[in-house]
């Protein structure tokens, strides 16, 4: 067919009208070769490693990766994310922002009107919000810190791009620790002398060898070994498999301690020890009393590896300044369990080899640190820390940690920094008094109350007065606590930019935004494995980028072109260069160790596998010399009293762990009586936080009428009147949203769960407004653990659940399917 | 012939007879001429490429390397010929180079290193040699034609420029940093550039007794000079003073303190910092032998036991350099680099000397370190941490 | 082969383009003086002739309606392009993004089966879309830019094609996303168009003497 | 003994040309090569030269 662009209407009017009609849409092409049905090619995620049969410029199929025994059913949304009708398809600006700039009406922010613009208007604006915020105000007005799960690559890495580009301009407010673990990671290293949260745990062919009791303290393993921060291999599976198996011939007695029945507890089969939500610090203090009062306490142990164990007993015996006895009975008195039971779970602890794993959600509540440090303590008085199959693990759970490691060395990454630190456009690096860096979680506070001085770690911190803030490849509007709050906050911000794939609320709430491709649009490269180092996959790009995205490569060497520094950026590499540095270097440093084949050969072969790794037991050295492999602590030792912390003051985080009640807590705890009913927001079963929740044909797979599932009791929900699939409305005094009940006995009664990363879609901008979707964040508390960590207490929630009546407004959290009312 | 000896003296020691003494003088003269030429004729052939790769030694190997590099080729066609870097332009230095090839001679004609395997294996000693002699004169013959006033920093990329105007204020030696520019380097450092060869890239060479110097890495002591029995590890950027040097072997003193609780086998840089300066084994840490100990304090925020001590052992001589910033600036890159692959690396006031080390543990999983850099990242770390900052927060 | 080209053809073709066009791209404020009533632009010329139309009446008067409203905004041609980004660029959210898959594909995802036809289609008539407009081969524009072209082609010829591909390819999602459109908030031109394409395709396939005839 | 023995012509002739050609031409690199050698020596104790 030949193209034509004939005259206009020449029949209705004298008038010549061709300047009403475009540039033609189409063109001839050049006749293509005919393709082969398409090739599967290599590509990794966080989800696993998975081939792709690519045909006629898409991705058309995708199956596991064969050296994947245990892929996971989330790879069946990979094509979703690709081709998801949320993807940002141009540059775009909010309309009075484009009109009036930083002087715009901020409230305007969620009501999804934008203007398109052309990618070098969006980085022009991007490039002179930036001169500004540093001329006007200075680097304590921006805040670009904020970071989340980028997609897999390591050259491609986002974060490290947009840090590295804006560094390069100039200095900016950062932030410490991370939404996940913030309370783990900051207690830990006083207490055992490492963040416990991100470090290897013995492997897991040694403690199903040597553990005779395995107790699972909130960690639902099955659930959440799908996902990795690196590529993905799924090894610990089979580790689990033959858990299973011994369960089953009772060689081992595996524990869940959980207020839900866990779907490892399903998959294993094995115990629960029901505990009331956000009660572990009784129910453990009443293990320590009956150890302690039983004499199974190894004192050894204490004497030679720990210190202030004689500071903290009288805690517990009642001999301290709140002269109560920390006895089963009373314990028994908030968490819920017997003290006859607790009693025999603490003698069958100290019976045989016993291995503890603790989750993360325990620590995601307020005073989230105590539960971790009682429990290295119970750990401590069990004297089994250092042997393979006891002692105490954090982080099981995550990213293949206790497969076997290999130690080889994964690629590096694109440089987060700049080469030379001090050469900025902006040079100024006076933060006039305010904080330079700020607890992760604290940066709605900063917003809101600028100046004022909180306490963290042993510092005083002065919040900064934000101005702009840049995201990359960061939800917050799903990570962070209190939706209606963050609306105030983003009200008092002059500038937002958000540089995404997909229309998460964060863009919606953008001033900027702009459009970077999936994973899936660029090459890159990866470690396989995450923490078992089990190879390296390259990830060959599948499709080019869709509509106007780019590569966060590409994107933030244009912005730093518009400072003259795109070739230091870059340092005059191409992104394939990268790719083949990160490999080579890589192979360098395995030389010796690993023999990794010419660079080409990997691409083309698509993996390297460095086999299976070593046996290793955590703090075993330790264990085996106390003086020369001390522990990280200020003492060296297991530090059951921290003089350090005891110093700092605080009265939420003291010299021990202690049992402090909670703001809000079920079960008779404060709050119960108006707001019955904790809500738990746990990592997502069938998502990674807030990724693939975009991917529409799996999320159908999960949701009820369309809505994110709120798991509930069922003497609770007859209570209610609710029945399985209804719609309900999930509310307490921050927040409402809609969900669909999945009424279940796995939960307890006064329990109920949804998992966070459901994407939030408000019924308008207004402050309070109902989310259609799901978001627990909507409901959860915007407060610090304690003075300590000052990390995110988004477990410590109540709310109250009611059947929703009349007409459900459309979910609008997404481009899902048309609802039509 | 003792006759001839004798009346060749009565001969010279008497007035001429028949000889004039302007003939004399003038003959003198002319013979010294014709002498000196000669000689420095002879001398500037042995200086001369064609002369030195005479040897299938120098021709088979460091001649065929030099091949593949800037030196040898580039693009404004300036050559380095092997006498410009080894041979010392000023003249006694380099009367006394050309004596020190007699050792050469020797070996050429004993076939010292005549097979590429024997040169391979001396490569390490033979290129040490050099290194010394380059360390101890600022790398002059570098410097006489690449000189620090002359370079543009402008010109450079923004990398080496920062390392290259810090070496030119301090005016470093070249060799510091460009050890292997014109010929491979020696089989152990070839890890590449490989963490280990850098740091040891960095040792000084020439200790003076009664200075001070940092350990480059993780070091092996000894209890006497003939370094057979071990006595500990000295860790790295850690400072010692030379008390004497005895050909391979050099006596240091370390002060430092100790905990009493234990054996008190592990050494610290200062009072209730746990700030690692190596360990001793148990017999030595219980020996009164090698140390003399100092006052006692409780370390209020632990309530341990610490013990000022001054340690004596001994070291193999090497990997001790005189400047520990050079090390400092090192670990920062590294650390800069390295651990900001997961997430953005707090900075180094950010937490206080002992809270670094539990820290420091926990970000290890993904990192691509040996345990010597570990070691000097962590300690530069502490020694950069909030207890040593101003106006840390 | 040239094929006599009707003036009535090519006055459907024209409007399908300009159809496309306007579906394709924001109006400039230059462009949008052409829709003015006073003095009279040739866009709004255009829009009068369809609104005496009986058939276009209702539809035509409602983009001129919301024409008007707009011209008496401060920024009436930004008011545009917000408009036009948030009926077709963002997502089903906030718009009606003018794809075929969207409202054909069960799975509710962009490039699905409507793309795979639309793609082989072109490539058999040797088409590609052009580089500049990077888009799936289901967006409404291109669909209507092509029917342009195969109008002209087969112009009397063949018009049982024009008719077959009005049917697969437009009318089967067309009404669905017509609907959707009009529920966006804070929209008025845009909705009002689409209707207007609607109704106009909706008598063009319908009427064996194509509708053009009469304006 | 020929103590008093007088010098020849010849005798003086060989004698000068002895001394000139190859007795100092000898003593001069022996002393040349001395002094090389002696401070190649020096700098075993002493270190390599320094820069001044």
């Amino acid at each position: 067919m030949t193209i034509s662009r004939r005259s206009f209407l020449k029949g209705i009017a004298a008038t010549s009208a061709a300047g009403l009609i475009g540039p033609s849409l189409l063109q001839q092409a050049v006749a293509a070769a005919s393709e082969s049905p398409g090739q599967w090619q290599v590509s990794g995620s966080h989800w696993g490693a998975f081939r792709a049969r690519v045909y006629a410029g898409k991705v058309q199929e995708i199956k596991p990766f064969e050296a994947d025994s245990y892929p996971t059913e989330m790879l069946k949304g990979i094509k979703g994310i690709i081709y998801s009708p949320s993807r940002i398809r141009y540059p775009m600006v909010r309309y009075d922002w484009f009109l009036k700039r930083h002087q715009s009406d901020t409230k305007q922010r969620g009501d999804n009107r934008f203007i398109r613009v052309t990618w070098d208007q969006a980085i022009d604006m991007f490039y002179q919000e930036l001169e500004r915020v540093q001329t006007q105000y200075g680097p304590w007005a921006l805040h670009t810190g904020q970071t989340g799960w980028r997609q897999t690559g390591q050259v491609h890495s986002c974060g490290n791009h947009m840090e590295r580009a804006i560094a390069m301009h100039g200095y900016s407010v950062k932030k410490v620790g991370d939404y996940s673990t913030g309370a783990g990671q900051t207690i830990m290293p006083y207490v055992l002398g490492s963040t416990e949260v991100y470090a290897q745990g013995t492997s897991w062919p040694l403690i199903l060898k040597h553990s005779k009791t395995i107790v699972l303290w909130g960690s639902d393993l099955v659930k959440n070994l799908q996902v990795g921060w690196n590529c993905e291999t799924h090894e610990a599976y089979e580790y689990l498999e033959q858990l299973k198996e011994k369960v089953a011939k009772k060689q081992i007695r595996v524990i869940s301690v959980d207020p839900v029945r866990t779907k490892t507890q399903k998959y294993l089969n094995c115990e629960q020890q029901y505990v009331n939500p956000q009660t572990d610090v009784p129910f453990m203090l009443g293990i320590a009393h009956t150890l302690y009062s039983e004499k199974l306490h190894d004192e050894n142990f204490l004497k030679t590896y720990a210190l202030g164990f004689e500071d903290f007993i009288p805690y517990v015996m009642g001999k301290s300044k709140d002269k109560v006895e920390k006895t089963p009975e009373w314990a028994e008195s908030i968490c819920g369990i017997a003290a006859d039971d607790i009693r025999e779970f603490a003698r069958l602890l100290a019976k045989q080899r016993t291995q503890i794993i603790f989750g993360w959600c325990v620590q995601r509540q307020q005073h989230g640190e105590q539960p971790y440090w009682m429990g290295a303590v119970i750990a401590a008085m069990l004297g089994q820390i250092g042997l393979p199959g006891g002692g105490i693990s954090y982080a099981h759970h995550y990213s293949s940690i206790g497969v076997p490691s290999t130690g080889a060395a994964g690629p590096g990454g694109f440089p987060r920094n700049p080469d030379n630190p001090d050469d900025r456009i902006h040079k100024n690096n006076d933060f006039k008094g305010y904080s330079s860096t700020i607890p992760v979680a604290r940066w709605v506070d900063a917003i809101i109350e600028p100046g004022k001085k909180i306490n963290a770690n042993g510092a005083t911190i002065t919040l900064p007065d934000l101005k702009m803030m840049v995201f990359s490849g960061c939800n917050p509007w799903h990570h962070h606590q209190d939706r209606n709050r963050m609306k105030q906050a983003f009200q008092k911000l002059e500038t937002v930019v958000s540089v995404d794939f997909t229309w998460t609320a964060t863009c919606r709430f953008a001033d900027i935004v702009l459009p970077a491709c999936t994973q899936w649009e660029r090459n890159d490269i990866d470690l396989y494995g995450s923490y078992s180092s089990r190879g390296i996959i390259a990830m060959h790009k599948l499709v080019d980028p869709l509509f106007q995205s780019k590569t966060d490569f590409d994107i933030f060497t244009l912005l730093a072109k518009r400072f003259g520094k795109d070739k230091a950026y870059t340092q005059g590499k191409g992104e394939m260069e990268w790719v083949k540095q990160l490999y080579d270097e890589c192979a360098q440093a395995n030389k010796g160790k690993f023999e990794m084949p010419d660079f080409a050969t990997f691409w083309q072969q698509g993996w390297v596998d460095f086999g299976k790794g070593e046996n290793w037991t955590r703090q075993a050295d330790f264990r085996e010399d106390p003086e020369i492999n001390a522990l990280g602590t200020p003492s060296g030792f297991i530090e059951i009293f921290s003089r350090k912390i005891d110093r700092y003051g605080y009265d939420d985080c003291q010299g021990h762990p202690m049992w402090f009640e909670k703001a809000e807590r079920s079960h008779g705890g404060p709050g119960s009586d108006k707001h019955p009913i904790w809500l738990q927001s746990c990592h997502p079963d069938k998502r990674l936080h807030s990724q693939m929740c975009d991917s529409e044909a799996f999320r159908a797979t999960y949701t009820v009428q369309g809505r994110e599932p709120l798991y509930m009791n069922p003497k609770d929900a007859a209570q209610r009147g609710i029945k399985d699939g209804d719609l309900v409305r999930v509310f307490n005094q921050r927040g409402q949203l809609l969900a669909g009940a999945v009424v279940s006995d796995d939960y307890a009664p006064g329990v109920a769960r949804l998992q966070e990363g459901a994407w939030y879609g408000p019924e308008s901008e207004a402050i309070g407004a109902l989310d259609t979707y799901g978001d627990p964040n909507t409901l959860t508390m915007d407060i610090g653990t304690s003075q300590l960590a000052q990390a995110t207490s988004a477990n410590t929630c109540l709310v109250e659940i009611e059947k929703y009546q009349g007409d459900a407004p459309a979910v609008t959290a997404f481009g899902g399917p048309v609802e039509i009312s | 012939m003792k006759n001839t000896v004798r009346r060749f003296w009565q001969i010279v020691s008497k007035p001429s007879v028949h000889l004039s003494f302007g003939f004399l003088t003038m003959g003198g003269f002319i013979a010294g001429i014709i002498f000196w030429g000669g000689f420095n004729t002879a001398l500037e052939a042995t200086n001369t490429e064609e002369f030195c790769i005479g040897c299938h030694e120098m021709h088979d190997n460091v001649y065929v390397e030099l091949q593949e590099t800037i030196h040898w080729q580039n693009r404004s066609g300036v050559r380095a010929t092997c006498p410009d870097c080894h041979v010392p332009h000023n003249w006694t230095d380099k009367i006394a180079r050309k004596m020190q090839a007699s050792k050469e001679v020797w070996g050429a004609i004993f076939g010292t290193i005549d097979t590429r395997e024997k040169f391979l294996a001396k490569r390490g000693e033979l290129a040490q040699h050099e290194w010394d002699r380059l360390t101890a004169n600022n790398s002059l013959e570098c410097k006489n034609c690449h000189n620090y006033d002359s370079m543009d920093f402008n010109m450079m990329s923004e990398r080496a420029r920062v390392q290259m105007k810090m070496a030119a204020e301090r005016d470093q030696s070249c060799i510091d940093c460009h050890k292997g520019i014109a010929h491979h380097l020696p089989e152990n450092m070839n890890s590449g550039d490989g963490m280990l060869a850098k740091l040891e890239a960095m040792a000084t060479s020439g200790y003076q007794v009664g200075q001070a110097y940092y350990s480059v890495r993780q070091l092996p002591m000894f209890t006497d000079s003939t370094l057979t029995t071990e006595a500990g590890q000295l860790n790295a950027a850690t400072k010692v003073t030379i008390l004497d040097v005895k050909g391979d072997a050099i006596q240091i003193e370390i002060d430092a303190w100790r905990k009493t609780k234990g054996f008190g086998r592990v050494l610290f840089e200062d009072f209730a910092m746990n700030i690692n300066d190596g360990y001793l084994t148990k017999e030595v840490a219980q020996s009164d032998q090698y140390m003399q100990q100092g006052e006692s304090k409780e370390d209020d925020l632990t309530g341990l036991p610490w013990q000022k001590v001054a340690v004596t052992l001994w070291l193999r001589n090497g990997s001790l350099t005189d400047s520990r910033d050079r090390l400092w600036q090192f670990a920062k890159t590294t650390y800069d680099t390295s651990c900001s692959v997961c997430h953005t690396q707090p900075a180094e006031a950010h937490f206080d000397t002992n809270t670094w080390p539990g820290m420091f543990n926990g970000m290890l999983s993904f990192v691509n370190l040996d345990g010597d850099t570990q070691a000097l990242v962590l300690k530069y770390l502490q020694k950069h941490s909030s207890d040593f900052a101003d106006g840390a927060h | 082969m040239t094929t006599k080209i009707t003036e009535q053809d090519e006055t459907r073709a024209s409007l399908y383009w300009w159809f496309a066009s306007l579906f394709s791209q924001e109006l400039t404020a230059e462009q949008l003086k052409q829709y003015r009533a006073s003095p009279l632009g040739q866009g709004r010329a255009l829009l009068n002739a369809l609104a005496e139309q009986k058939e276009f009446n209702d539809a035509a008067n409602a983009v001129i309606t919301a024409l008007d409203n707009l011209v008496k905004l401060p920024h009436p041609e930004l008011e545009l392009a917000a408009d036009f980004s948030q009926l077709l660029l963002t997502d089903l959210k906030t718009g009606a993004p003018p794809y075929a898959s969207l409202y054909l594909d069960q799975k509710g995802l962009l490039f699905q089966q409507p793309h795979d036809d639309m793609q082989a289609l072109l490539q058999d008539q040797g088409l590609r879309i052009t580089p500049d407009f990077n888009e799936p081969a289901d967006h409404l524009a291109i669909q209507l830019d092509y029917l342009g072209n195969l109008i002209l082609q087969t112009s009397t010829q063949d018009p049982q094609a024009q008719h077959q591909f009005i049917q697969r390819h437009l009318l089967n999602w067309l009404p669905q996303w017509v609907t959707r459109s009009r529920q966006v908030r804070r929209n008025g031109f845009y909705p009002a168009l689409a209707q207007l394409l609607l109704q106009f395709i909706e008598q063009d396939s319908q009427q064996p003497q194509p509708v053009a005839a009469h304006i | 003994m020929q103590e008093n023995t007088p010098t020849s012509r010849a005798q003086e002739w060989k004698a000068f040309l002895f001394i000139a050609v190859v007795l100092f031409p000898l003593l001069s690199i022996i002393l040349v090569g001395g002094y090389g050698f002696a401070i190649w020596f020096l700098q075993m104790l002493m270190g390599p030269p320094g820069h001044g």
